[in-house]
């Protein structure tokens, strides 16, 4: 990253350090320790598929089937997940296997066929939802062990075990994004497909490689929420994949390829769990929250815009 | 004074704060061509896109028949008179040929008024298209899909769009970069035409022999400064050249030392349908063969087939005796082939990449550090290699998109080069790239080949195939017609041989 | 005219066709429905069409054309909305094609309804709230989707209690898009607004109160606050069990599927039938959750 | 349209075709005068919002925020459609007009910041929602008159009425797109943006132009529903907005701009229709519908992919 696109990214820390401000002086309980944790918990699994599909944007595909992905992972490691049957690591592999699988399968179609990313993974989250049903007969898969549940209910030295999750998915992101080979390529296949092919890169491959780790992911999240919530429920996630690219996006990731960067992404995320956090805690209707949730989000990409202009 | 149609006074524009034009002076008269030179990156394009009301000054005036045209935008200034051919094809590539030529000015085409304006009338586009080209002498379909076009008929279509707006002035920027000697022939024919009904043509090319045929009257600019204006018949092109880049350029070509070494490419019968067929030819270490051709001859057909860009039909192609299997640019990659291509904004960089990670794109494997990229060694190669191939570059993490056409030329055989390879292909090296530069590309080339490499280099200006090869192979219509040595080629040869 | 058309089975031409059109097979209680009414289907020897609305009012009309034009005896409809789900009351009617709603009403009246009216559920719960707190107190109430008729009807029925005990106070009411996730996300905010001062929370489906249950564990505060939402699923009525959920308020799925068959096929052969089955709600708590457990 | 891009939409005709084909084949049901009416009845009104967004995507944007018009425009024209109050002509000027400010907003916000259609739409997406709810307190806006009921529940001569209007949108979008300068304008600006404006075009007055027609034919599509439900229903029309984007791209309309055709997107919407009135039919249980319905979709546009190759 050159200093030129490190200072466009400002825009947005600064939008969201700006609305942060408003919200802590508006409201008491917003800048206190235990609310802040409360965000970082709520936002992990955002943040995790946001992670996720950012690889997917900067090489110019897209993912629909993130929140199926989470339905059909966190079903799956729940079937596997019920007190004293299977040691907790057959759930947990369970869940990251079905979703690098059809993060593998999407992958798969996309550069074997010439169909869009966007119907695939269209058809995929169909799929997966039907998958998830299928697989729960429709109905919440529950009675889990302890241990499986404190992977998102736990703390480790007061902080919620899916920060601590944050975190590292955060770390391994950026450092495959800027410091690996593999996150060079995503770059180059996203800004000029071409031209990567002619240098050598082999474009399938990368593409292989973003769609599964974005299932990855997404399993991981599937498996953060199912453990949060202690069921594994096959209508979860529904919708997770408009928060997520939403995240992407507004942290500066752009839909054409080529662009973007984990730290923005994180900043997406925090910047829609921050506002959705304080709207509740100013006690905004429901039918206000949403009418204010969307002006802010435009409001901070405008923002963000006028920062970047030279 | 009134023969003036374009007066520009002290225009000045500055990128995130660098200078691109600092306080340029320009006067353009009724009916001249006017040529504008200066090295790449010297801020020509920049003026000219100010002058059609793509960029806006930071200060400054243009007047055209002393009206003022700054704070206009584009459609203005086309429908006050002024017209351009881009220096990048700027075409609609699902769009026909006549709605390409007729676009912005449908409503004009159709003649229709009140209710029925917004309708529109592609007969009559067509009918128009046809006539049009059918005057220049081009022959293209109105009806063709732009993207079916190769990029010299795309470049004869934005010449035909561009002449269509019964300008009175009309900017050409490099218009005859992509196109080759025939097209050449027929656009002057059509400037000398124009400048007789009393148009103005602003003229930006690098290829200096066209500047002293068309011109009327040279502007220099070098580095965004206004350096001088002087009539054509003045000047020969050594003073040009000493205007341009500030020192004297004796021999562009340099000496051939004619040593080669072992066969290390070879291709036998290759061919694929509909493009070329039965080409056999080889090169050998230390050689640089010329493929010499018209437009369409099917020379970058052959380039891309031996990179693995493009599947072949029949035939083998073999590096040092054993054949490529995989046939894609990865296998000929880590075979030691290289490939410079024509396209060098398609095929060429990543745009919103640096230099730095353009240039090692294709050598990451050499930047390895237990599995991590070593940023290292990545920034030490690439120091070098702006300083070898003299890359003028604001640092390595510039983004390549905002080098100037000489420099991202550089840039991409700088990745090439890097990759280490044993033969390379260089279609088109010098389009678009300024005599300074041209002299340092063909310094380059000849310094790879006495290295020990194979080069094949493709070009439609003869003069550097005649200046550099060492043999030729002229090819006409997909077919092999012949292959020259350097003591028997002359142009008027490879020329017969080429429409044969 | 339609016997001729129908699919003809292993087992001859005659087998009743009954069309069903459910509200959201991605809900347990609309699946526990679908499942009863396949196997009374079994039982008395129909053949049963079951087709997932996904929520859609829209979807629903259509799919209740597509049983019309196919030609079925019978449809059972359990409706997505109480007036947008009409047209096709009014469709089966016009086509003469008995139309039995399931589990909720429209506001079209249809051959026979079979279910029980969710304003009560949101009576009963509330109601048990205000005797727990004995009529004071700060109460949060949590919303399923808004706009859709479970939600208003939940609604309506909860601030008729909260009206009648003018002590109990509505501190804030959000939705949580009947989803566990949410409900869970949203009272850990209102743990931070509020803290101390909430005294029972009351979610209009199982999902969120079993997501308000697990905030207010990890808060330290289920002692303190009382939790009571409606459905009885599986999961709800362990929780009231370990009472970690106070109450909630268990619908017959199975009663209300049986019988919609039951009505179908008396109507479809032109029986006598009851125009109305009421399924009468119950309170679950602790005191009686074992008889719902199976 | 020339020749060659004729023949590439046989591929999406001939995948069509063939589904029809298999179904006809399988179930005696589907080739019935009455169910190809309520076919052709069931895709109106996605067929209506994907024909809008084709404009969109052909200018190289996107619009998310198409369901939320369907329910805010629904509700607006519910509100003046009481029996004994308005004359019909009110309600649907209140609809159409709702529905073109709304998409005169997303065209003046894309086109007045630097923010990605994707961002703004996702945004009014959001804030449509909540305005639907604002405007209808939540609550389905029921009682409307029977002239308004018969624009959704009406025939003419055993045709439905939707139909009819789908049927002349149809001819009037394939007009605009293809017959008038606006519609070359919006080819030019997806097809080469940088292109287009240095040829004169005013880029931002064509986006403008595209934007406020998703907008109206949004609001008929929310008339129509609302009037098919004989309901303004607040919360209607969600997921609209991927099935009407489905239906452009399996019709062969580039995410990438430039490219698509009306034809196609009514085949599109054909298929999606088609597909779900037939899983129907057969039957098949909802949770493999939606496996099926995935692999369908996905499938069509494979075989589409396959007819193109030259
Ligand atoms: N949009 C831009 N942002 C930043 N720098 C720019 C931009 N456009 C041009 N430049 C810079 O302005 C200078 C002048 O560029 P310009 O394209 O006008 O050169 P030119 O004389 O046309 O060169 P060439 O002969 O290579 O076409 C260059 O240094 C270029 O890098
Ligand atoms: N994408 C395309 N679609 C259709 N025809 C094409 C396409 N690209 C090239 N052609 C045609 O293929 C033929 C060979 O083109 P090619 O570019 O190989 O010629 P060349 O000898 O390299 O000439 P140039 O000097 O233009 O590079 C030409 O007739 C050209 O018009
Ligand atoms: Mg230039
Ligand atoms: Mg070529």
């Amino acid at each position: 990253m050159n200093k030129f696109s490190k200072l466009a990214q400002y825009g947005i820390f600064l939008a969201f350090a700006l609305i942060c401000l408003v919200l802590a002086l508006s409201t008491p309980k917003f800048f206190t320790v235990s609310n802040l944790l409360i965000i970082g918990n709520q936002v992990s699994i955002n943040a995790l598929l946001a992670f996720g599909v950012t690889f997917v944007i900067i090489t110019g595909g897209i993912d629909l089937s993130l929140g199926s992905m989470v339905a059909v992972t966190g079903v799956a490691a729940a079937s596997f997940a019920h007190p004293d049957t299977y040691p907790l690591i057959v759930p947990l592999l369970v869940g990251l296997g079905a979703g690098s699988a059809m993060g593998a399968f999407n992958g798969l179609v996309i550069t074997q066929s010439k169909v869009p990313p966007f119907i695939v993974t269209l058809g995929t989250m169909t799929i997966g939802r039907g998958l998830a049903l299928i697989l729960s007969k429709g109905r919440p898969v529950s009675n889990l062990s302890d241990e499986f549940n404190f992977i998102g209910g736990g703390n480790i030295a007061g902080i919620p075990f899916p920060i601590v999750i944050l975190l590292i998915a955060f770390a391994v992101c950026s450092v495959v994004l800027n410091k690996t080979i593999l996150g060079r390529y995503m770059y180059a296949v996203g800004g000029n497909e071409p031209a990567a092919r002619a240098s050598g890169i082999r474009v399938s491959r990368v593409k292989m490689w973003v769609y599964t780790i974005c299932g990855l992911l997404s399993a991981l999240g599937g498996i953060l929420l199912t453990s949060r919530i202690t069921t594994g429920q096959p209508n979860a996630g529904a919708g997770f994949e408009l928060d997520a690219i939403a995240a992407a996006i507004i942290g500066g990731t752009s839909t054409s390829g080529g662009t973007g960067t984990m730290t923005g992404t994180l900043i997406g995320a925090l910047l829609i769990g921050v506002i959705s956090n304080s709207l509740d805690l100013l006690n905004v209707t429901s039918y206000y929250q949403q009418v204010v949730m969307g002006v802010i989000i435009i409001g901070a990409v405008v923002l963000d815009g006028v920062g970047k202009k030279d | 004074m009134s023969d003036y149609i374009l007066r520009v006074k002290e225009i000045s524009k500055s990128f995130s704060g660098v200078k691109a034009l600092d306080n340029i002076h320009f006067d353009l008269k009724k009916g001249e061509v006017h040529a504008l030179m200066g090295e790449n990156g010297a801020g020509k394009s920049t003026f000219m896109k100010i002058l059609i009301g793509l960029v806006a000054p930071d200060s400054g005036e243009v007047l055209l028949e002393g009206e003022n045209l700054i704070g206009s935008n584009v459609n203005d200034t086309l429908k006050k008179g002024i017209s351009m051919i881009h220096q990048e094809i700027l075409i609609i590539p699902e769009l026909t040929v006549a709605q390409n030529i007729f676009l912005g000015r449908e409503r004009e085409v159709s003649g229709k008024n009140g209710l029925l304006s917004g309708w529109l009338n592609d007969s009559e586009i067509n009918r128009q298209a046809a006539a049009l080209l059918d005057k220049m002498g081009v022959n293209i379909a109105p009806k063709a899909k732009m993207k079916h076009l190769s990029v010299a008929q795309m470049q004869m279509v934005e010449i035909a769009k561009a002449i269509s707006n019964n300008a009175k002035v009309i900017i050409m920027d490099e218009p005859t970069s992509a196109i080759s000697d025939k097209e050449v022939g027929t656009l002057f024919q059509i400037i000398r035409d124009l400048k007789a009904q009393g148009v103005s043509i602003i003229y930006i090319s690098h290829k200096m022999d066209e500047i002293f045929q068309v011109s009327d009257t040279i502007t220099v600019l070098r580095d965004g400064k206004y350096i001088g204006t002087k009539s054509a018949a003045e000047l020969d092109q050594n003073a040009l050249i000493a205007m341009m880049v500030g020192r004297e350029i004796d021999q562009m070509f340099p000496e051939a030392t004619q040593v080669f070494g072992q066969e290390l490419l070879s291709v036998k019968n290759l061919g694929r349908a509909g493009k070329f067929s039965n080409i056999s030819f080889n090169v050998k270490s230390g050689e640089i063969l010329g493929l010499a051709g018209l437009m369409g001859a099917g020379r970058t057909e052959i380039a891309r087939a031996i990179f693995g860009l493009d599947p072949w039909d029949e035939g083998e192609i073999s590096i040092k005796q054993s054949p490529l299997r995989a046939r894609t640019p990865r296998e000929a990659i880590d075979r030691g082939i290289g490939y410079v291509s024509e396209d060098r904004k398609g095929l060429g960089f990543i745009p919103r990449m640096s230099v730095k990670d353009n240039i090692t794109l294709s050598s990451m494997n050499n930047h390895r550090k237990g599995g991590l990229i070593n940023t290292h060694s990545e920034q030490s190669v690439t120091e070098k290699m702006i300083a070898d191939l003299k890359i003028k570059t604001a640092g390595t993490g510039q983004h390549v998109t905002y080098l100037s056409g000489g420099n991202q030329q550089k840039v991409v055989i700088g990745k090439v080069l890097l990759a280490s390879p044993e033969i390379i292909i260089l279609d088109e090296p010098t389009r678009g790239v300024d005599v300074g530069a041209k002299f340092e590309i063909y310094k380059l080339i000849r310094s790879l080949a006495d290295q020990g490499m194979a080069i094949i280099m493709i070009s439609s200006e003869l003069p550097e195939i005649l200046g550099l090869s060492d043999r030729i192979l002229v090819l006409s219509k997909g077919k092999q017609t012949a292959l020259l040595s350097k003591a028997e080629a002359t142009q008027e040869l490879i020329m017969r041989y080429a429409v044969a | 005219n339609q016997s001729s058309n129908k699919e003809s089975g292993e087992g001859g031409g005659d087998k009743l066709v009954i069309g069903a059109t459910m509200l959201s097979m991605q809900n347990e209680f609309i699946v526990n429905v679908s499942d009863a009414m396949e196997a009374k289907a079994r039982e008395m020897g129909v053949e049963l069409i079951t087709v997932d609305a996904e929520r859609s009012a829209l979807k629903q009309v259509e799919q209740v054309e597509s049983f019309i034009g196919q030609g079925v005896d019978a449809i059972i409809m359990n409706p997505c909305e109480v007036e947008a789900s009409s047209p096709a009351v009014k469709l089966a009617m016009d086509a003469k094609i008995p139309i039995i709603n399931v589990n909720s009403e429209t506001s079209a009246k249809p051959t026979a309804f079979v279910g029980s009216d969710d304003t009560e559920s949101a009576r009963i719960a509330m109601k048990y709230i205000a005797e727990k707190l004995g009529g004071k107190g700060n109460v949060l109430m949590m919303h399923g989707f808004m706009g859709q008729a479970a939600q208003i009807r939940r609604d309506n029925g909860a601030k008729e209690i909260l009206k009648a005990n003018p002590g109990l106070k509505l501190l804030a009411e959000q939705t949580g898009e009947w989803d566990r996730a949410k409900g869970m996300s949203l009272t850990e905010n209102w743990i931070q607004s509020y803290g101390d001062k909430i005294n029972a929370i009351f979610a209009q489906n199982d999902e969120m109160g079993m997501g308000a249950v697990k905030a207010l564990e990890a808060a330290g505060l289920k002692g303190k606050v009382l939790v009571v939402s409606v459905d009885a699923i599986p999961d709800a009525l362990q929780a009231v069990r370990k009472g970690t959920l106070d109450a909630t308020v268990f619908q017959n799925a199975k009663e209300q599927g049986g019988k919609a068959i039951e009505t179908a096929v008396k109507a479809a052969k032109k029986e006598a039938f009851e125009k109305e089955v009421l399924i009468p709600f119950q309170l679950v708590d602790k005191g009686n959750v074992e008889r719902f457990l199976k």
